[in-house]
């Protein structure tokens, strides 16, 4: 199942009216998205290395806690990094963040974090922008998990401030 | 403030006299005047409605776990706090910290900045018509630290100019503690030009705000207070609560002085990090239900307005100051200040209390006493007074039976049979 | 106990059910089975209608002035401290202190008593198995003091035993704290035993009651302990209060760590002079309807008796322990511990909050975390666990719903849809 | 007016059903008594002299206070003094407390303070023993004003403990 793919479904079903049953199928799909990022997260893992920036962030209602590291060249992201304890909820999403946001631009990356928060927050956001993430579009009914949904992307932002920061500095001081 | 009532119309209002259920108390056969408003003030319905129903609904322990009704809990908590924070027109609401009311507040203020910026040889500036709550643990502080304590100059209103304020300052001065209003003489302080002299002076403001925030608005950033503190029971809510306000960098610079749940970050055997301010002051199961209440108390006076309430307030306290200096063996210590609803006085050659025996049994509640404010009597060289305590919830008619009740004040041993 | 209601009495009484009125939420669509009761447990009607009726008829201070209705007030307000005292066996009521709950309770012992009688190279012993609320205070003085923080060995159970006790005591112990009841685990700790053996040591024993005065009933004389602490919300009353037991000679010798109104006996300029325990740690305004709503819970649970809440708090809990063993992913860790109702687990693979989300949506407030003992996490070897906590109230029904619940924990991406 | 008059008017007055005339003319009689005690105080003013026991006693409702001393010949009481800030009912209880337990023994004043608290607390006691203190019978009406009455005859009690500390302390030492 290729990206363009899955996008492609999702659009279709959240365009029209669904009947009981697409909802459903596409809640099936959505789990298999979720575990999958679940059981085989993406870029997890921490590395010592000096051109990452590493966030770590607790979410303060579970006290599970999340590490995220972001290389970034220029304006774009090289490579993300990410590992925590956390429920399926952060985990995956922690994961499908890193998938998303490796090889963006700064600003695009920025955008998109900012099309997630808006995706759980129950706001109108661009669906076909954020990929897998879409399948935790159910967090909009779940308040009390935002938080579980957005450390991840939190910890990248915070990353991201960072980069923006020394690199302001570099060019200030070259 | 469009939503307020004009003052008419809050005159005629019986709604909200029945917005009150304590107003319509009998006490020894009277109607219940309650002129004792500044000690603590009634509780409307809505207030003690939302109580009941955290203790009907929802009343569960807030930020643990992730479960609907703990967020329920969680999130009107945490919401009373942006309230709270928009009330004080505080630019960010994680500078709010809850406590048990203006004394736990002024005393966390003493004991963790205080105590982190007060070296000896310093001073600290309080004024004599401090309430005890900001007073003692400053003294104490200064007792502890070898800082020394300076008691700033107050007018005959009982408060303390910016020009007296500046006569006290060194470049020793680290903190000047003072009301917003004074509780003993209902004088207002112009908090403002205070923290500025404080600040010119390199000294931090530290704003007793528990009669303040009754009676005058304010805004932490226009008056740029360091910290603020008051109560919920003296802003018709409830008991068990209060606020400190602190400028955020200032609050992230403070250690925790009570250690317990939900104020850590990672607790390892030998040490322990703490969580963020405001909940790095916030330690074990917060007064939830009376958090939540204050929130209903301030939503009360964001409805009525400041200005109806204190047009009201004002205009009950000049009719009884007016009557009462009728009376000839009646002192009024400050016949000024009417902003507060306070009124301070005596009747010559009647202890207060017994004075106070008399008003009870005419069913007028008011407070005879020393107001926990000894350095304020040494100042009026008074053992005590009688200290009557106005609200816009308040009467004509009530102030009238006040009146009627101090002519009697000389028969004080009739209460006895 | 005459008035106690026997088991079967109590198990089939709707009344009791129609007293609390959270029994009858609705959380997600089914009616809420409530098993987070060590969290905080349900308010009765009786304790909720009298801090209404303080609210509605005599909302005023306390302990000052002389009118009738501030009497009635503080009458009943002190007459909730001899209540309190008689609850816990104490011979005087001038021992029980009120606080805003356990954790300010025992940071008062801490940092007044503690900070008295610890010097550099002391031993403060606690466990592994304490809330931080007993924990990082004592740690926390430890290390400004140059003092030791130990360590007493947890059994399998979750307990210090005597013994284990008397090995950690050295010549230097000079201050033992314990749970009665662990929060965790629900292991119950001999009380009287640990304090002799501390005694015998030569050192002071503060006990943790918050979960033990709910499942215990604890004699504070015959058990000999030095220092008591415990929480109204858990005990079936308000959030806000709590309360310090302390023998009255050692509360005698304690400073204030708080500083304000009504503890205090005279402030000169520089100097004041405290008034005598228990005012002298009550600064300001105490949380007087909660203290108020804290002595109608103690006639409650007096009514009932502990003997009759206990029996049916051990078998509601040994049934759910006998279903959930029989659930092969299902770890429970302190299958033992019956009388706390606390049950401590997890389910094999699943994160103890996604779990949690699926009891939620079955309508199950339970508890998911470190349970504000991260020492204890780490003695488990877990980062979180799940923790159902039963109480009197609960049914079987309950119980079988919570076990089904337990099988769909798998499915618990379904919340999401 | 004798002391003698008086206390058989009272216990006259109280032994019997009263019509409200009588009441009202006994309420003149006790106002009269209070008054007089208040305005013109019994042994008021305290002495330099170490054969007294002070002591010094707070009403923490009020925040008044009263001291009071207390010279004692053997068993019996040779002299009281008193001085304080307080209201009408604490000072002339303690004016009359000063007056009626000077001249007795250690043993009457305890029985007397503990026939001054049975009245206030509105329990049955000897009428005809208090003197001019059962004037202040309608204490008991008011139980936020207890501690104003029995302030002065609390501070005699304490004193007497001490003496009897002493006397006790002497004879053990001799
Ligand atoms: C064993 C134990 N100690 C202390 C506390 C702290 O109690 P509170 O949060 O009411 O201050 C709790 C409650 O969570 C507890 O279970
Ligand atoms: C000016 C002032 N400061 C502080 C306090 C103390 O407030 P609380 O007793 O609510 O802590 C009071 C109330 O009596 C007050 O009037
Ligand atoms: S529950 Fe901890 S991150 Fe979701
Ligand atoms: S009021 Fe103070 S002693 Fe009576």
């Amino acid at each position: 199942m290729s990206k363009q793919r899955k996008w492609q479904v999702i659009s279709l079903t959240y365009s029209s009216n669904q009947s009981q049953k697409d909802n459903s199928a596409n809640a099936q799909l959505f789990k298999k998205i979720i575990m999958d990022h679940y059981r085989n997260p993406r870029n997890k893992g921490l590395v010592e290395d000096d051109e990452y920036v590493t966030i770590f962030l607790r979410n303060p209602s579970c006290g599970d806690d999340l590490t995220v590291q972001v290389k970034a060249n220029g304006d774009k992201i090289e490579s993300i990094r990410q590992y925590g304890t956390g429920c399926s909820i952060c985990c995956s999403s922690a994961s499908m963040m890193s998938e998303l946001l490796a090889s963006k631009t700064l600003t695009e990356a920025a955008q998109l974090i900012n099309q997630f928060y808006l995706m759980v927050e129950a706001k109108p956001y661009d669906e076909e922008a954020l990929g897998d993430a879409i399948s935790l579009q159910g967090v909009a009914k779940l308040p009390q998990r935002i938080k579980c949904a957005t450390l991840g992307w939190k910890a990248c932002e915070e990353a991201l401030g960072k980069i923006q920061e020394e690199q302001a500095d570099d060019s200030a001081s070259k | 403030m469009s939503s307020s009532l004009h003052e008419c119309c809050l005159k005629r209002s019986e709604a909200i006299r029945n917005e009150f259920p304590m107003l319509s108390v009998v006490e020894n056969g009277h109607p219940m005047v309650y002129f004792n408003n500044a000690a603590t003030a009634m509780t409307p319905k809505s207030v003690i409605n939302a109580m009941t129903e955290y203790y009907e609904e929802y009343g569960v322990n807030i930020a643990r776990g992730v479960d609907a009704i703990g967020y329920r809990a969680t999130h009107l908590f945490e919401a009373t706090r942006v309230k709270v924070a928009d009330f004080l027109g505080a630019e960010r609401s994680d500078s709010v910290v809850f406590t048990r009311g203006t004394t736990a507040a002024l005393n966390l203020v003493c004991s963790s900045f205080g105590n982190l910026v007060v070296e000896a040889g310093d001073e600290i500036i309080v004024s004599g018509g401090e309430h005890h709550a900001n007073y003692i643990p400053w003294q104490q502080l200064a007792k502890n630290k070898g800082a020394q304590l300076v008691l700033a100059e107050l007018d005959e209103d009982g408060k303390v100019t910016p020009e007296a304020l500046q006569k006290a300052m060194t470049p020793k001065t680290k903190l000047v503690a003072l009301f917003h209003i004074s509780n003993v003489m209902g004088a207002v302080h112009d908090v403002k030009a205070l923290a500025k002299v404080a600040h010119d002076g390199g000294a931090y403001f530290v704003c007793d705000g528990a009669q303040g925030i009754v009676h005058d608005q304010i805004n932490v950033v226009e008056t740029d207070v360091d910290f603020y503190a008051f109560s919920g029971h003296k802003l018709f809510g409830p008991t068990g609560v209060g606020v400190l306000y602190g400028k955020y960098d200032l609050l992230k610079r403070m250690p925790p002085i009570e250690f317990g749940g939900e104020m850590i970050s990672l607790v390892d055997v030998y040490d322990t990090t703490f969580a963020d301010p405001p909940h790095r002051f916030e330690a074990g199961t917060m007064p939830i239900a009376e958090v939540i209440g204050l929130g209903k108390a301030i939503d009360y006076v964001n409805r009525y307005g400041y200005c109806a309430m204190q047009r009201r307030v004002e205009y009950l306290t000049s009719i009884a100051v007016e009557k009462l200096q009728a009376q000839p063996n009646v002192t009024i210590y400050n016949p000024h200040n009417y902003a507060s609803g306070i009124i301070c006085f005596n009747i010559e050659g009647i202890h207060p209390h017994d004075a106070a025996g008399i008003y009870d049994r005419e069913g007028i509640s008011l407070r005879a006493g020393h107001h926990c404010s000894q350095p304020m009597m040494r100042e009026l060289k008074q053992f005590a007074t009688l200290r009557a305590s106005l609200a816009f919830y308040n009467t004509e008619e009530e102030v009238e039976r006040f009146v009627e009740a101090t002519e009697m004040a000389g028969d004080f041993l009739d209460i006895l049979f």
